[in-house]
């Protein structure tokens, strides 16, 4: 199949249209406004729906609707965007409503800046909004991760009635790369348990969260553990690049991954046994294998951009903070190749961590 | 012996949860009145509010999705977008409508988003228990206004139908009572109305449904009504400030 | 084989462009390619600049920060990244705008009168062009074939029409370095 | 004459149909149903099958026949 | 001093009042409704400002304006309206402006019920927000901590220039316990850095989270961090029960931290050895003195209303798994003095934990 | 010789990084005029938008805030409750005041907030890169209507003055341009006017100012004022909406 | 010593606000308190129960699961909360509304026609206040001065007058127990 | 006879001022300043004094003698 060049964000946009996705609900905020846009000039064309809300609170609202009413939607924003749904995502996770959301995410707190960040690792995996609830959460390292994750984010977000997140950056959203774009799938809206009139149905379907009655609401949750217990055994994802031999294994996700490759690279070349774990998904977090990795003796640099949140569910799975080295940069730059080979190597001089 | 007045088909068995001679209720009748007039149960999907309606879902036989506080309109535009051809209709108090979701109601209308929403403007906030509201009357006593609504420091009262009158997106835009049965009888007709403006494949109709809250107002049920009569239509003119046909009389 | 470049100038010299192109040749000629804009907190005008990495492997970092070359075309570009080219590395500028550049011990300097030459060719759009023609002589990282059909790719196809003068421009940079 | 089929055990006893009776012929009971109620009874005979008592009931509890 | 019977929400409101707060905007929502409804009556019989916001994003708006003017500012919501807040919490992070958010918490998620629920805590924690920000957070125990601990908000709020958060619950909220107030104080509203207009200053003051710049960005995130360190070190409270000869200590705050005291004097009763740790602030979080217990060898329970989230801290603190059990009771109903005597007798008969 | 036209007081030395040719440049000359005239520069505070003016603080020599996308009016308010006695300006964008800030914007009108507001209508999202607003014209191609707006689908504008002028709140309400230097002159007058509302202590002031965004409209600076004065003024009729004086002419 | 104790009945029957006077009074007399309401689903009627506890120690929970006496107001209330009363609690019941109640072995059942003496006192309002009467009686757990003290510090002071009214009516209780 | 003081490093040679010059004496440079800009000079001399180019620019870099 043919590779094309596009930017991230816009490889994203298509991947979600091949994938079935007919309905965009968004705000304009950089650096993710080449989604919709893109879906803007594209979405006419296969007969789907661009429409710009009037806030992001309003956009999640309206996918939550569209959700609950069968169809693939989507929706997209950067940080304080995200921030302005979480009320919605919590709604939406609680009423079981699949759907997808995009955080391209750039620096803060507050207005920040435009740059890449990965500090809203814990938004995304926590929960930041109120009450115990999970979305999945892909974090895409390449071009084409951009595409094949946002179809198997709709995939997982019907199979799990859940909101799945795809937490990217501005990097990965701005930088282009050659892609190779799937098929395109057209996927009705007509879930059994959707709103779309009753159309002969003897009860109402009910898309909702509430739970007046204590004991309902438990019921709820209970539920949802449930699920995110089942979620947790099949969903994990992650690459593990060079791992068996390492002396050393640094774990990053999305942008601080390529830049951690590109170091590894170098320290390879000098004979240097450094391998490369990257989540893929964020949650459920691939925890048991970190777990058994930590059981061979192998130690941890945690590289990511942000005061250190992703190290805190490395520490969580290797169980022992004294194998688990942190390499933060602060929101409003980006580590570079050679700030992350100098850590690695003096790391090695000491003899892995600590 | 015929029936001349029965339950609605369109209305659950359930027992509503709603205080004694709150006009929720009757609202919800006249809701699903227009429903079974118009033979849509099967192609009609609601939208329930944040409010004392929060569970209007249980007491429709249609549809329903359960919204955030005031997002009730951005809920009913993605399941229209996605069901071009059903009923699309959202129910909301006058906090949820006109305070936390005042955007999402201004630009659905601006949209002409092709849904219908019943405004139930009941002066208060009903289910958290009886708070100002947006359209709570000058001088009127809430438990955040306990001195009285005073102009000077938190403003006037919002008249929905006249703001969103100013816009070009909708297409229907009625003030009604129901504070006694001619009154409930005309309700019924715009509510009707404005559901049949999606049948027709028009856009935005909304119904602002002056309504009591006995409890939070310390009244009885029927001196409530007399209230809304009284006070609230003076401030709130019945009419209808915009229809397709454009007719625009202040007086229903 | 990994070549990184950084191509930067005032917003509207067409330095994304550029990039972009030889990302696409690269891409065209089978390589693993990135392509990276940074711009400035100006609104317009202001600089920017964009990082192009071509491999032979998956590309790591796509944010070039020791380039192996930089197109710089005007001087404050020039000033923010000539110290960071590797040794060995390739430096074009652009010499409408900018004076004579000192020698940098192990970096080949090249000034392009882009400018001057796009006027020649009778449009001051293409001066970039010229200034990534001068490039491809100098480090034949893609050839100007494989540009010529990124060109395809990346114009709309209303402004296909423009391509043969972007050839000409390209080919001009190129002949520079070939006569110099 | 009309005939009301009043569901007592709706009924919350808000005495708005009682208000709006043109005949007067509905009061409340002094029993109280499941939900606690002192609920409508029609008190007499002359019942003209208006309907207004239907029409502003909140809860639906009566049915008109004619 | 006169004891008084208060609930808690309104005790809460009375001692901020005495601490100086004359400002409060916030908007209604169950179970904090005494809040606002207090601050109504009583803010006229002090001069100050109540304001109903026309929704909680205004309210949390509302708050770093007047904050950002030099005052002492209040803002209380309940779960799905703290949601609702994060994009705003983070600007006033980011812009370091000191208030204090109060969330009287419910069962999520979604619209959930009225109940009290801890299923908040990560986003009170860990940032629900975007970006790498922090605030303090204090959890109280009892009606006079409810008084006690708002005082203590504005006043660390104002030190170190940063959003403080009250993470209450609904029970915490409406029960009434008697309390005793503290003398009232009169704040002024001039701080040399807040925006009072410039009043003969030479430099105008601002106040603003934007760092376009990469490196302006990364610099205020330096200063944040700082700071956080500075909270670390300085601002741990908790209260550690009968912890020394223990041979479980219970780790709850809030609501669950009262069962638990009452499922422990059953325990202490009949002779068992069981301590309460209490934390006080959830952030900073007493890692250090927990760790220390740990070194001793002691195991711990932790009992939470949610599905397992301050648990975490207390592994990453105690650094050992095997050590940390959890009990958790899911939104909707709250453990019962016999569910907790249960579950630590059962562990105690088991030898402590695992 | 005497300086008839100078650089006002209260404007900071710093250049802007507006775009050549926008109005944001002009807009900011005339407030700080106003403050300069009215003497009152070491009592204003002022609240930046998000948007192509975010930066707005490092251009007066005000004290500033700098608010949440969409929430100046809010934060405005709490500036102003706090310090009655100053004098509060919020400064927006038609995509902050009037799509994700409606809320705020309608309520601190309905509350008669003693705050000016300068609005300043482009009819596109500036900053981000020239996305829809809410007063993009029908048929206008921006680029999340690239096939130009469809009214149909998405709408109509919505305009401001004429909305806010349905509330009880305001107590001035103007548009006006500045796509001339006659214009220019009006509308430094208008602004001028809202800031004096506070300073006697009257209520809410928000001034609309049509004003042009020539990178985002694909146009030279020249033809973007042509633009505004072709195509904007007709949708968007400049006068004055609400004034103490309850002058409610239209033309201005 | 700690005792827990639940009211329950319908909302408006007055069960809060017995709860509250019991917490009170428990205050007055130096005990550490807690008091917490209960409300069902319903916007108004329905269901609403209140948990006190007062003890010499500082409360722990102040939810209530297994009291050592309960008021109920109305059957619903009793049915729900009969059962969880300790062994050699108390149960005070509204017999006006509730017919009379089987024994439970351990438990002290008491029933209150409160509806009745309310009527004879001339208001069907304070009929919870008779139920008190007759759960101080037979627990003495707070001394009927104290709640007559809780009085006036919990009624407003417009609505002090009604206070000698709500005494008779917790007298009337008290010796429905004493004449037992 | 006016006078004008023309910041050309505020200049970002937007023409606008040129475009209300009733006396059409404004141009643009052929230099460029700092920013990149051909800023604005004055071609002509009878200046009026009228201000409107100074009113309408967006960048204040011209004050005005008279
Ligand atoms: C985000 C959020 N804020 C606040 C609330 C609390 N809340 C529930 S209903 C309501 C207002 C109800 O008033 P209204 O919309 O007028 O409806 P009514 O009850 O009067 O019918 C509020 C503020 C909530 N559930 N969610
Ligand atoms: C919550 C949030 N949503 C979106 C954005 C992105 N954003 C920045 S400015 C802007 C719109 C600017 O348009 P306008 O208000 O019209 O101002 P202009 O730039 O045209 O002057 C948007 C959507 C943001 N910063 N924060
Ligand atoms: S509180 Fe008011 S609006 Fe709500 S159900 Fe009761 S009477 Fe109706
Ligand atoms: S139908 Fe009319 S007359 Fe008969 S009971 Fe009802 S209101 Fe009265
Ligand atoms: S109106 Fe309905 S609920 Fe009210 S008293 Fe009459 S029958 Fe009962
Ligand atoms: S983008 Fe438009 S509004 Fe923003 S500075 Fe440039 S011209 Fe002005
Ligand atoms: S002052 Fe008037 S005449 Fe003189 S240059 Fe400016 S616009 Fe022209
Ligand atoms: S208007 Fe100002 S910025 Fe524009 S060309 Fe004239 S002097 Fe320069
Ligand atoms: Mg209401
Ligand atoms: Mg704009």
């Amino acid at each position: 199949m043919e590779r094309v060049m596009m930017k991230g964000n816009e490889a994203l946009a298509e991947g979600a249209i091949r994938a079935g996705c007919r309905f965009f609900f968004g705000y304009p905020i950089t650096p993710q406004n080449e989604i919709p846009e893109y879906m803007a000039r594209r979405m006419p064309e296969v007969n789907g729906v661009f429409l710009q809300a009037e806030s992001e609170v309003s956009a999640i609202n309206m996918i939550y609707g569209a959700g609950g009413a069968g169809a693939r939607a989507l929706t997209s924003s950067s940080s304080p965007g995200i921030s302005l749904k979480q009320e919605g995502i919590s709604y939406i996770a609680g009423a079981q409503v699949p759907c997808v959301v995009v955080n391209v995410a750039r620096g803060g707190p507050g207005l920040g800046g435009l740059n890449p960040s990965q500090s809203d690792y814990f938004q995304a995996t926590k929960g930041g909004g109120h009450g115990d609830y999970r979305l999945i959460v892909y974090a895409p390292g390449t071009g084409q991760e951009m595409v094949d994750l946002i179809g198997i984010a709709f995939d997982k977000a019907e199979q799990y009635r859940n909101p799945v997140m795809i937490l990217s950056d501005a990097i990965m959203g701005q930088m282009m790369e050659p892609v190779i774009l799937p098929e395109m799938q057209e996927i009705p809206a007509d879930k059994a348990w959707a709103t779309t009139g009753k159309k002969g149905r003897s009860k109402p379907n009910v898309i909702n969260s509430l739970g007046i009655i204590g004991e309902d609401l438990e019921k709820i949750n209970i539920e949802l553990q449930a699920k995110y217990a089942r979620i947790e055994a099949e969903e994990v994802r992650y690459e593990a690049d060079g791992v068996d031999d390492a002396d050393l294994i640094v774990v990053a996700y999305g942008t601080s991954s390529r830049v951690v490759r590109s170091a590894i690279a170098l320290l390879r070349e000098e004979g240097k046994k450094v391998g490369l774990f990257r989540p893929i998904t964020l949650w459920p977090f691939p925890k048991q294998v970190l777990q058994e990795l930590a059981n061979k003796g192998k130690k941890f640099l945690v590289v990511e951009m942000s005061a250190g949140q992703l190290v805190e569910d490395v520490i969580l799975a290797v169980n022992d903070r004294s194998k688990v080295e942190f390499f933060g940069k602060l929101n409003g730059t980006i580590p570079t190749v050679r700030e992350v080979y100098e850590e690695i190597a003096s790391l090695l001089r000491k003899g892995g961590a600590k | 012996m015929k029936k001349v007045f029965g339950y609605p088909h369109a209305l659950s068995e359930k027992r509503t949860h709603y205080c004694p001679g709150c006009t929720h209720g009757i609202i919800h009748r006249l809701v699903a009145e227009a429903i079974d007039e118009l033979g849509v149960e099967e192609k009609t999907i609601g939208v329930a509010p944040v409010g004392c309606a929060v569970l209007a879902y249980e007491y429709f036989n249609v549809d329903f999705q359960e919204a955030a506080h005031g997002r009730a309109p951005a809920v009913a535009t993605g399941i229209k977008r996605v069901h071009p051809g059903a009923v699309v209709f959202a129910y909301q108090g006058d906090g949820d409508l006109a305070s936390i979701g005042a955007a999402e109601i201004i630009h659905a209308a601006a949209r002409g988003e092709k849904i219908a929403v019943i405004f139930v403007n009941n002066a208060v906030y009903g289910m958290t228990g009886g708070q100002m509201a947006p359209t709570t009357l000058p001088g009127q006593k809430t438990t955040t206004s306990p001195y009285g609504r005073d102009t000077a420091t938190v403003g006037y009262p919002i008249r929905v139908c006249e703001l969103l009158a100013t816009l070009d997106g909708p297409s229907y835009l009625a003030r009604v009572s129901v504070h006694d049965p001619q009154h409930i009888i005309k309700a019924g007709q715009a509510i009707r109305k404005a559901f049949e403006m999606q049948i027709s494949g028009q856009g935005f109709a909304l119904v602002e449904v002056l309504s009591s809250c006995p409890t939070n107002w310390g009244m009885t049920p029927v001196n409530a009504l007399q209230w809304v009569k009284d006070k609230m239509i003076p401030y709130y003119p019945l009419g209808v400030f915009r229809s397709p046909e454009e007719v625009t009389s202040h007086d229903a | 084989m990994t070549h990184e470049i950084i191509c930067a100038g005032f917003g509207g010299q067409g330095v994304m462009l550029i990039g972009q192109l030889l990302a696409y040749g690269g891409m065209i000629e089978g390589k693993a390619v990135t392509w990276f804009p940074a711009y400035g907190p100006e609104m317009r005008g202001g600089t920017a600049n964009c990082s192009v990495v071509i491999s032979d492997q998956p590309v790591g970092s796509p944010i070039v920060s020791e380039p192996d070359g930089i197109i710089a075309m005007n001087r404050p570009s020039l000033e923010k990244f000539k110290l960071a080219v590797k040794p060995g590395g390739v430096i074009v500028y652009n010499s409408s705008m900018i004076e004579a550049v000192p020698e940098i011990p192990g970096l080949k300097i090249f000034p392009v009168p882009t400018n001057e030459i796009a006027n020649e060719l009778g449009n001051d759009k293409v001066a970039n062009m010229v200034a990534l023609g001068a490039y491809l002589g100098l480090t034949k990282i893609v050839d100007l074939s494989s540009i010529e059909e990124a060109l395809k790719q990346v114009l709309p196809p209303h402004r296909h029409k423009l391509i043969p003068l972007n050839s000409a421009a390209l080919q001009k940079g190129l002949e520079l370095v070939e006569k110099s | 004459m009309a005939k009301l089929d009043i569901n007592g055990e709706r009924c919350k006893g808000c005495e708005l149909c009682i208000s709006v009776c043109p005949k007067k012929i509905l009061g409340l009971s002094e029993k109280i149903n499941a939900q606690g109620y002192h609920f409508v009874e029609l008190k007499g005979t002359d019942c003209i099958g208006c309907a207004f008592c239907a029409r502003i009931c909140p809860d639906v509890a009566i049915e008109v026949y004619k």
